[in-house]
């Protein structure tokens, strides 16, 4: 069988016609986040990205299960590990892999590199201070309610984001004005090289923790995409309709190491056993388990990989032959006119 | 129209009038629809606005500020008030990372109208807690405007101006001012931020100062006047973006340079305009300039202490009497010897803040 | 029945003799709070205390009851509102009254005032930045730890505190390294003029909040001295022996203003009603019924009010009668030594 | 006593004889244990001191800042490590509000023992908010002491100084100093605090920097040596206390002052040096003083804007020549273009930092 997937738009009209077309649409936009995050890993020596990287990789079920589940015109704030909620939220993959290039065609003309990816007009800011977009999501969704608007507004965070003090200032306001926002946390057990064991004790609890500052909250399995999916969406519904926030912790893993490109566990901060437990479990692989039923799933993969390499590799040339800022440049965007 | 109100009155109608105007403009802040409302600048905004424009809010002054910054990214225009700058420095991560960088980092494409009110100053024994003075620090980060009004016009029209502004404003009030008078329009107008205001012109000394020290430097220049030296009084009003043409026109003019910062010395923003003035009008500095600051020591709560504490007046008049060559005076020679208290704005003031 | 208390001291001898001796040195302690925040609140007119009070009438029975199950070497921490405290884990009246006077024989020589009573002599510390002393709380119970000492550590705080992120910070922190702490929570329904239903949402829960944490956690009516001491005694004997911290959250109400020396509820932000409901269950009158059974307790307590007041009017003689700090002291105690 | 090590392992060294020494110190920070080690300066720690007194800590800067102020007032002397000093920001109320004041509010009877390590500076495309440089907001506070050495020496003799301090010390260190090396003696030695030292002397300018700018400066004197110009070096290694006696004296004795910081300019302290030497040195300076700092535009990431953003030893070298009334050279004309890209510390660099 012959597809005719020539570019995404295109798959996603042929998909549409399929039954199981949403579940293909989760696949191969997860499938894209790893194939460009695993390009950037492969070039990332050329030295040519000249900033730091925190790749998703073993990440792309949260990113594309939440997002799967939000308007173009809802919001998602991220952190210093945003590439795969950028992606999945409808970032612009030239814009992103120019910001990290340090380009003047970047998504922050070269001023933010990877870790300020943004894009107000598809609802997306990342920062890379820990915790600190979890209020910033919230008064987005503040301000939704003021201006009595239907969007929502969802917070992505790590486990380490669960430490600052912030997340319950911004628990207890959202409880407090019922506002439309979602906090999801990624829970992939580490920040950087510190487990939780030495950061939070094994009493705790952020799910009780939610639900006694009055935000309902549920775990749920972050390598299963259509789980992610699920739940967010129903998040989304109740906050579409003034029932206020929903907090969802997702269990995930990255596989690569925490800054940078490189595979890390022979420093032996976590087991090999782990690693591979949690590789068995591989969010594409869950879903692609899903999908085998259908006979021409294993052909359909190969086909979008190409597409998506094809998209990839187009996309570097299109970064690395963009000119860097100019000298002016510098010196512009200090105050808003 | 020469209607006599209050700086705190200035304020309360800028914020009203504002609101009115655009109801994207709102206002948050512990203690916002308190009875005291503020020093008076909040008081019926509750009433006429409602919960969701004039909130009180929990004491989260960091997630607090990060709500601030996130609503203004739908397009509204938040103002937070804080009783206290200290309190604000719990937020400092969300306004010097954030608020401060978002514009420009994200390379022009989303803007922050955000104005946070601080209160500063001095005052019945608040102490090292709750009368820091620390502008310097807001002073220091680009991306940020730094207001500090001194007369109720300026207040009005530099409060239009903030909540207009689509860019991160601190708009500091020295709590001596609130219930000081002074001629305001009834229509809404605005003052440009980063122009400062020749307070009072002068050919013999520069004067420059901001927020409550202006009305220690104008009193003070009417006292050099007695004494035959005409003190040019240059009131800053914003220190960030800081007006230099202001001050090196001065200075080029006078050759004498005076300023009065009610902040700490070392790294505070007199530093910065001395710094200016020899960079840029070097040559023309007749002697050498000189700084009133508070000493580099805590904020004691004792008025057994604050009275050394705090420059005044005579510390101006003295300043420019020993620039100039002239000898020193007291406050009894002048005849200024303060009647009330120094630890209170005015005699009707009877504690606490 | 004459009785022999010329002084607190021998106050405290004679009643380490009788049945209910421990009780009636609650009694004793708290009401000498209220009489010495009733005079401060008397003669604030006069404006010679030039600085903010924040009085604790009212809220006697929590300072008392957790300070009594303390011993000298443990630690309090404390806010804005630290005369009770204070007084009960035994500061000098004197030095107390001086400092709001200003007086160099103030306990900070003047240079702190009302919100910034100290003695590291008998471990007392207060600041008036909301929820800041939380953290220092845990620290202290932290350094006790690392030096194996048995001492415990209180941090006292109100309700608006719990609405500070440290808050949970500190949590985290004490659970994960099971410190000798004790969060002490007075909930006097209030933060300034703003009830609780415009700064938590109802459903919240603090108890629950420090459960989630990991932190064992407490209601108790703050307004029975007993209850707050036999349940702070029950955590410090936990605390001591390794068994980590916990949080008690204590009902109370304060009858003056927030900061000041009137009467406030002409204002409107609290009703008579709930007024007078909290003044029916007042901590001392809590504690005298308690004690009647005693024939001789209401001729002691005016003998009590007596001893007291003599030192009273003795310590604010002193006090108004110190000299201010000289001008020189302006410039000491920059840098430590 | 010839001993070569790099800046980090005598930060190593110096932490680890302390804590040898007194069993009282201890530290604590995000990724303490980390196989990195805060570039190396914290590795083997907590195998040899055990996980109390070599700590990781939850991501809550706010509170265990407060933990660490608690923890000192117990006895214990906390050093508490953060990676970029934009994590120290959360808490800033801490820091100022509590750690700077309490010796002094309460009247002395408390001390506050404790290092704050931030880093900071520039490289590998961080940005906005990972490169900021606010040592002018530390340096403002009374209380605090503000230490930022530039060499392996200063680095261990500081460090010691700075531990042993019964103050708070915010202790800064530029991330591209890790890898330099000098020579630093074995044993246990302190440099006092608020010393600075003249590394260089010279007759013709003044040349004040202090952490990074010192290794830039050094490097435009001996340029400007083979020019025929003899520059005076003076390394600040504090900027709080500030000794304004060594820039006083190098000034009167030079006539001309150059002032390198890699920190914004308004309110920085490059300024606060050039008033210091304008209201103490006036009539000894011959040319107007210049400072070199960052524009005051935020941190951009890209090496693109960069190479233009950060202040170099060309820059040095042209405002002393200019300042002397010669003609500017350009890099090329003194053959000293870097052959490794700018936004690097060294050519082994491989990033990210
Ligand atoms: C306030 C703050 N503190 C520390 C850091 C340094 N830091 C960067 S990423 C990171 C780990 C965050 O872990 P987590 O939130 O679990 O996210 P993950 O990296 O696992 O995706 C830390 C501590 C930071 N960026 N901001
Ligand atoms: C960080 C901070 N924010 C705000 C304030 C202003 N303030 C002083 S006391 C107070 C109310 C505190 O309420 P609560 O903690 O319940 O204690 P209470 O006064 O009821 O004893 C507030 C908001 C402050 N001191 N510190
Ligand atoms: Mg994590
Ligand atoms: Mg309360």
């Amino acid at each position: 069988m012959e597809l005719k997937i020539s570019d995404r738009q295109s798959y996603r009209e042929y998909v549409n016609e399929l039954k199981n077309g949403d579940l293909k649409l989760f696949y191969y936009d997860m499938l894209r986040i790893r194939l460009v995050e695993e390009k950037i890993a492969e070039i990332y020596p050329e030295q040519e990205m000249r900033c730091p990287v925190h790749l998703s990789v073993g990440q792309e079920a949260p990113a594309v299960g939440v997002c799967k589940a939000l308007g173009k015109d809802d919001f998602a704030l991220s952190t210093h590990r945003s590439h795969a909620h950028y992606l999945a939220k409808g970032g612009n993959l030239k814009a992103m892999l120019s910001e990290l290039y340090g380009r003047e065609t970047g998504c922050c003309g070269g001023k933010g590199g990877s870790m300020h990816l943004n894009d107000p007009s598809i609802g997306f800011y990342a920062v890379p201070i820990v915790g600190s977009t979890i209020p910033i999501g919230v008064g987005i969704a503040l301000g939704f309610k003021i201006q009595n608007k239907s969007e929502v507004s969802v917070a992505f965070f790590g486990d380490a984001a669960t430490e600052e003090g912030v997340l319950s200032e911004s628990l207890n306001y959202a409880a407090l004005c019922k506002l439309p926002v979602i906090f999801i946390c990624e829970n992939n057990l580490y920040s950087v090289y510190s487990p939780l064991s030495v950061r939070q004790p094994a009493e705790r609890n952020l799910i009780d923790i939610a639900k006694a500052h009055g935000v309902e909250a549920f775990k749920c399995d972050g390598n299963d995409v259509v789980a992610v999916y699920n739940a967010t969406t129903k998040a989304v519904e109740k906050a579409r309709i003034g029932g206020g926030p929903t907090l969802l912790e997702l269990s995930t893993y990255r596989y690569y190491e925490h800054c940078g490109t490189n595979f890390d566990n022979q420093l032996g901060y976590r087991s090999e056993e782990e690693f591979n437990l949690w590789k068995a479990k591989d969010p594409l692989k869950m879903l692609a388990l899903k999908l085998v039923e259908d006979d021409n799933f294993k052909l359909e993969i190969e086909q979008m990989t190409k597409v998506i390499n094809l998209e990839i590799t187009d996309a570097f040339a299109f970064a690395k032959s963009a000119p860097y800022p100019d000298e002016a440049s510098l010196f512009t965007h200090l105050y808003a006119k | 129209m020469e209607r006599i109100i209050t700086y705190a009155k200035a304020l309360s109608e800028a914020i009203d009038m504002c609101m009115a105007k655009d109801d994207k403009v709102y206002i948050m802040g512990l203690g916002v629809p308190d009875p005291s409302g503020f020093f008076g600048t909040t008081i019926g905004l509750q009433e006429k606005y409602g919960k969701m424009r004039a909130m009180d809010m929990p004491t989260s002054e960091n997630g607090m500020t990060g709500v601030a910054i996130g609503s203004a990214l739908t397009g509204m225009r938040p103002i937070m008030a804080h009783h206290r700058m200290e309190f604000a420095l719990l937020a400092t991560e969300q306004i010097i990372n954030q608020a401060a960088n978002w514009h420009y980092m994200f390379g022009g494409k989303s803007s922050m109208p955000l104005v946070i009110r601080m209160f500063i100053g001095r005052g019945w024994g608040q102490g090292p807690q709750h009368s820091q003075s620390l502008q310097a620090m807001f002073a220091h980060i680009p991306g940020l405007k730094v207001i500090m009004p001194a007369t109720p016009y300026d207040a009005k029209g530099l409060m239009v101006s903030a909540i207009e502004d689509n860019n991160p404003v601190i708009f500091l009030e020295h709590r001596w001012l609130h219930t000081i008078t002074g001629k305001v329009p009834e229509a809404i107008y605005r003052i440009p931020i980063g122009k400062a205001n020749i307070a009072r012109s002068g050919s013999d000394v520069t004067i420059v100062a901001f927020s409550y020290m202006v009305i220690e430097a104008l009193f003070a220049a009417n006292i050099l006047m007695k004494l035959g030296i005409d003190a040019e009084v240059i009131d800053m009003r914003s220190i960030r973006p800081l007006d230099a043409d202001a001050v090196l026109e001065s200075v080029k003019k006078t050759g004498h340079l005076v300023v009065a910062d009610q902040a700490w010395k070392t790294g505070g923003i007199a530093g910065e305009i001395i710094a200016i003035a020899c960079e840029e009008a070097f040559g023309f500095l007749k002697a050498k300039p000189v700084r009133l600051t508070l000493p580099d020591f805590p904020s004691p709560s004792t008025p057994g202490l604050t009275r050394y504490y705090h420059p005044r007046a005579i510390n101006i008049i003295n300043s420019v009497l020993k620039m100039l060559g002239k000898n020193e005076k007291t406050e009894e020679e002048l005849d200024i010897v303060q009647k009330s208290p120094l630890d209170i704005p005015n005699k009707e003031f009877k504690g606490p803040f």
